[in-house]
């Protein structure tokens, strides 16, 4: 009754509009590639806006004292504020991210728990990876006027609850690098799923940053940021291009919806 | 097979030990009181730590049966990072002396 | 012992449908040769740490001579040889297996787990000895170095107890006893081994 | 009692509880007349401390954080009937379930702040100022996860191609018109006055009714689709 009569899709016409047409009416992975454009989109614009507009990454010093903070803040008063405004709006990206990896453990030799238990920890990822921050930083800049004090505080809210916080990162890429090493299915290669202890690792690694304001070790440090920044870059993009290719290999071709 | 290849792990151990008590008696104090910069010492500990990296990679891994690529890039890795360091160490140590 | 001499054994060890063959020994990837990308990728992630604190070192060598005159050196010593020993033991653990001896091989495996251990314990008893003292992770730039280095290696040797009993579990069973995943194992224990070397130099013993 | 009960008594949560977020929202002062952005440290400090608003703003906070995480079970209810949609991966349906916290944990955090001003109101005024900016931007600034919400949404209904879809299309276009009111509210800070001010006419008026109707028309449309669900299995039976 729900069938719909199998369609032979048109072969696919020129022009930019119309591929984009074809794709949405007859592309059989289009739910896969939404999902993905959404992840590179976000992730581009994380960069963008966490780089060049906000200026929180690389991280100023932990070390600078009230006044330095406070002008800071004023600087970057505009970008602060438009910046994590256009994060705030774009922050349920991540979703698509976290659905994409949820599906490629579901392809996997594995219990549905892996999947399960990814989505429900990083369905809050986002809260400590970028939220907190964003909101710290913002009624910091919102308001120039208000007591140098408070906004050092915020500084350090806003920058400690970016670099410091660790557990949903750990124990999120802890599911997946069990599920990717025991999977028998082959969806992810086994070099990515030894990948993972690495990323893992650098979430030890800031830990220091929650007790050092100068140093390698502080929260703008050579080690606790920019070896594990690098580490998490590498590990971002090797994901990102491992689930493209996980989409392409998938079969569905172009039969009738299941009902 | 067995008894050689035995002997032949067991002469790398033995081989890693001893150099392993070598630096560690060259970097030691020998009586003179308080540790200094010494450029020859740390040349001599790199130059041990290098060989028993790359004795451990090559026999204990079993790297030397390995595709050329593979003894290529661990040597290129231990080559960069030691002459890193030391040029670092000598550079620096310039300025102090 | 010559490459030649090696595969040929190898060929006369290996079951049938063994990846290895007299003529290609020369082109054998011991384990899988992901585990051999994670290895180069953890060696440049601890080069680069490595640079980082000889860059440090240099600015106020005074200082880390002075701090490394509070090291127990001679705990440094055995730590290094316990840690080759287990790596020798690993290395012989998978000859075995090779060779099909599955139980010898079993308590190779088991003698590096517990080598293994004895380097935790006496890595626990230097810190406390060092926290006894004073010396802290905060105590100043030497210090934060040591224990950073140390303890990001007790993880990976922490990590790597995971390893070996993944290759326990292989050799203990005759449903499984994958040589490839054993070799993989060994492969992780060894990196543990050898990041040490270069952690021991830089720590203890270079002036 | 069979599996489609259960959804039942979900459903029937929703008006009750939506019925205590009324009441919360019109007991909370700050919420009747929006507060302003510009209000100084002392008239903050004193609306906090004003005999009338106190009681007021605490039982309705606290009412806020008993039932405000309840959304989520009602919005659960939505991810079942993108489980009946026909498509042909789970991932929107993955992507709805990792939105539905977002939501209602950020509102919570929100809460907790205005709650922390409301503890110790005779704290220095600046202190009470700055949780009060900080429960503002969080409340009203975080609506990405509901945007993406009505997206994806949006998406599956668009893409749930059969002869009787689950959602009719309209339930889409509604949805996407939810998101675009809601957007504006994520640059909240930018503006201490006018529309986009957090008491302006977009950021407080447009979203928080946005965010009413949503409630409203999806129950109403969820609630059609569940009955007409069971009067099918009920004929089948």
């Amino acid at each position: 009754m729900r069938a719909v009569a199998v369609q032979a899709a048109p072969v696919l016409p020129s022009g930019l509009f119309e591929r984009l047409a074809w794709h949405w009416r007859y592309n059989p992975k289009l739910e896969f590639w939404i999902a993905w454009y959404s992840m590179v989109f976000f992730y581009n614009l994380f960069g963008v806006v966490f780089v060049g507009m906000t200026r929180v990454m690389p991280p100023p010093q932990p070390w600078w004292d009230t006044p330095r903070v406070v002008q800071w803040f004023n600087d970057n008063h505009n970008g602060l504020l438009v910046g994590f405004g256009i994060i705030f709006l774009v922050s349920g990206l991540t979703a698509a991210c976290n659905a994409l990896i949820g599906y490629s453990m579901r392809r996997m030799s594995v219990s549905r728990a892996f999947a399960y238990s990814y989505i429900a920890i990083y369905s809050v990822s986002a809260l400590p990876g970028m939220l907190l921050t964003a909101i710290a930083l913002t009624v910091g800049a919102m308001r120039p006027e208000r007591d140098p004090e408070l906004i050092y505080w915020l500084y350090d809210m806003g920058f400690m609850c970016f670099v410091g916080t660790m557990g949903i990162f750990l124990i999120g890429t802890l599911v997946w690098m069990i599920a990717i090493l025991i999977d028998k299915n082959r969806v992810l290669p086994k070099w990515f799923g030894y990948l993972n202890i690495c990323n893992l690792i650098t979430e030890f690694v800031v830990a220091t940053s929650w007790v050092f304001k100068k140093g390698v070790f502080a929260w703008n440090g050579a080690i606790a940021f920019w070896v594990d920044t690098a580490v998490f870059a590498v590990y971002t993009v090797a994901f990102i291009y491992l689930l493209r290719k996980m989409i392409k290999r998938e079969d569905f071709g172009d039969g009738p919806l299941p009902a | 097979m067995t008894a050689t290849s035995e002997r032949r792990l067991l002469t790398i151990l033995l081989v890693l030990s001893a150099i392993t008590l070598i630096s560690w008696w060259i970097g030691a104090q020998h009586g003179q009181g308080e540790f200094r910069l010494n450029g020859p010492v740390t040349f001599g500990v790199l130059l041990i730590a290098t060989v028993k990296v790359r004795l451990i990679i090559g026999e204990f891994m079993e790297a030397r049966h390995a595709p050329r690529l593979l003894r290529r890039v661990a040597d290129a890795w231990l080559a960069l990072l030691v002459s890193s360091l030391l040029a670092i160490y000598f550079i620096g140590a310039g300025f102090h002396t | 012992m010559t490459d030649a001499g090696a595969a040929a054994d190898c060929a006369r060890f290996a079951p049938p449908d063994e990846r290895i063959r007299p003529g290609d020994a020369a082109h054998y990837v011991p384990g899988q040769p992901d585990m051999w990308v994670f290895v180069l990728v953890e060696a440049l992630i601890f080069a680069s740490y490595f640079v980082i604190y000889m860059l440090h070192r240099v600015q106020d060598p005074a200082l880390y001579l002075r701090s490394q005159e509070r090291l127990n050196a001679g705990l440094g010593v055995t730590n290094t040889l316990i840690l080759l020993v287990s790596s020798w033991f690993m290395a012989r653990c998978v000859q075995s297996s090779r060779e099909r001896r599955y139980d010898v091989a079993f308590r190779q495996v088991l003698f590096t787990m517990v080598l293994g251990l004895l380097f935790i314990g006496f890595k626990l008893i230097d810190w406390s000895r060092m926290v006894s003292e004073g010396l802290e992770l905060s105590t100043n730039e030497f210090f934060s170095f040591y224990y950073f280095l140390t303890a990001i290696h007790v993880l990976h040797v922490l990590i790597g107890f995971v390893f070996l009993i993944v290759a326990a579990y292989q050799l203990r069973s005759p449903l499984r006893r994958s040589q490839e995943i054993v070799e993989t194992c060994a492969t992780y224990w060894h990196m543990v081994d050898f990041l040490w070397v270069m952690i021991f130099a830089l720590l203890y013993v270079i002036r | 009692m069979n599996r489609d009960d259960g959804e039942l008594l979900l459903f029937w949560l929703v008006p009750v509880l939506g019925v205590t977020w009324l009441v919360a929202f019109l007991v909370f002062p700050g919420f009747v007349h929006p507060m302003s952005p510009t209000m100084s440290a002392e008239q903050v400090a004193a609306f906090y401390r004003d005999p009338e608003n106190l009681p007021r703003i605490r039982y309705s906070m606290v009412v806020f954080n008993w039932f405000c995480i309840a959304l989520i079970p009602f919005v659960s209810l939505i991810v079942m009937q993108i489980r009946r949609m026909s498509h042909r991966t789970p991932i929107l349906q993955y992507c709805y379930l990792g939105c539905l916290t977002g939501g209602p944990v950020l509102f919570f955090i929100a809460n907790l702040f205005w709650l922390l001003a409301a503890f110790r109101p005779e704290r220095r005024p600046e202190l009470t100022q700055m949780f009060n900016d900080l429960a503002w931007v969080t409340f009203t600034g975080q609506v990405g996860f509901l945007v993406a919400q009505c997206v994806f949404l949006a998406l599956a209904i668009f893409l749930d191609r059969q002869a009787r879809p689950v959602f009719k299309s309209w339930v889409a276009h509604f949805n996407l018109l939810i998101a675009a009111a809601l957007a504006p509210a994520s640059f909240v800070a930018l503006f201490l006055t006018g529309p986009i001010a957090w008491d302006g006419f977009l950021s407080f008026w447009v979203r928080n009714s946005a965010i009413a109707l949503w409630i409203v028309v999806m129950t109403l449309v969820l609630g059609k689709n569940i009955y007409e669900r069971r009067r099918e299995a009920g004929i089948a039976r």
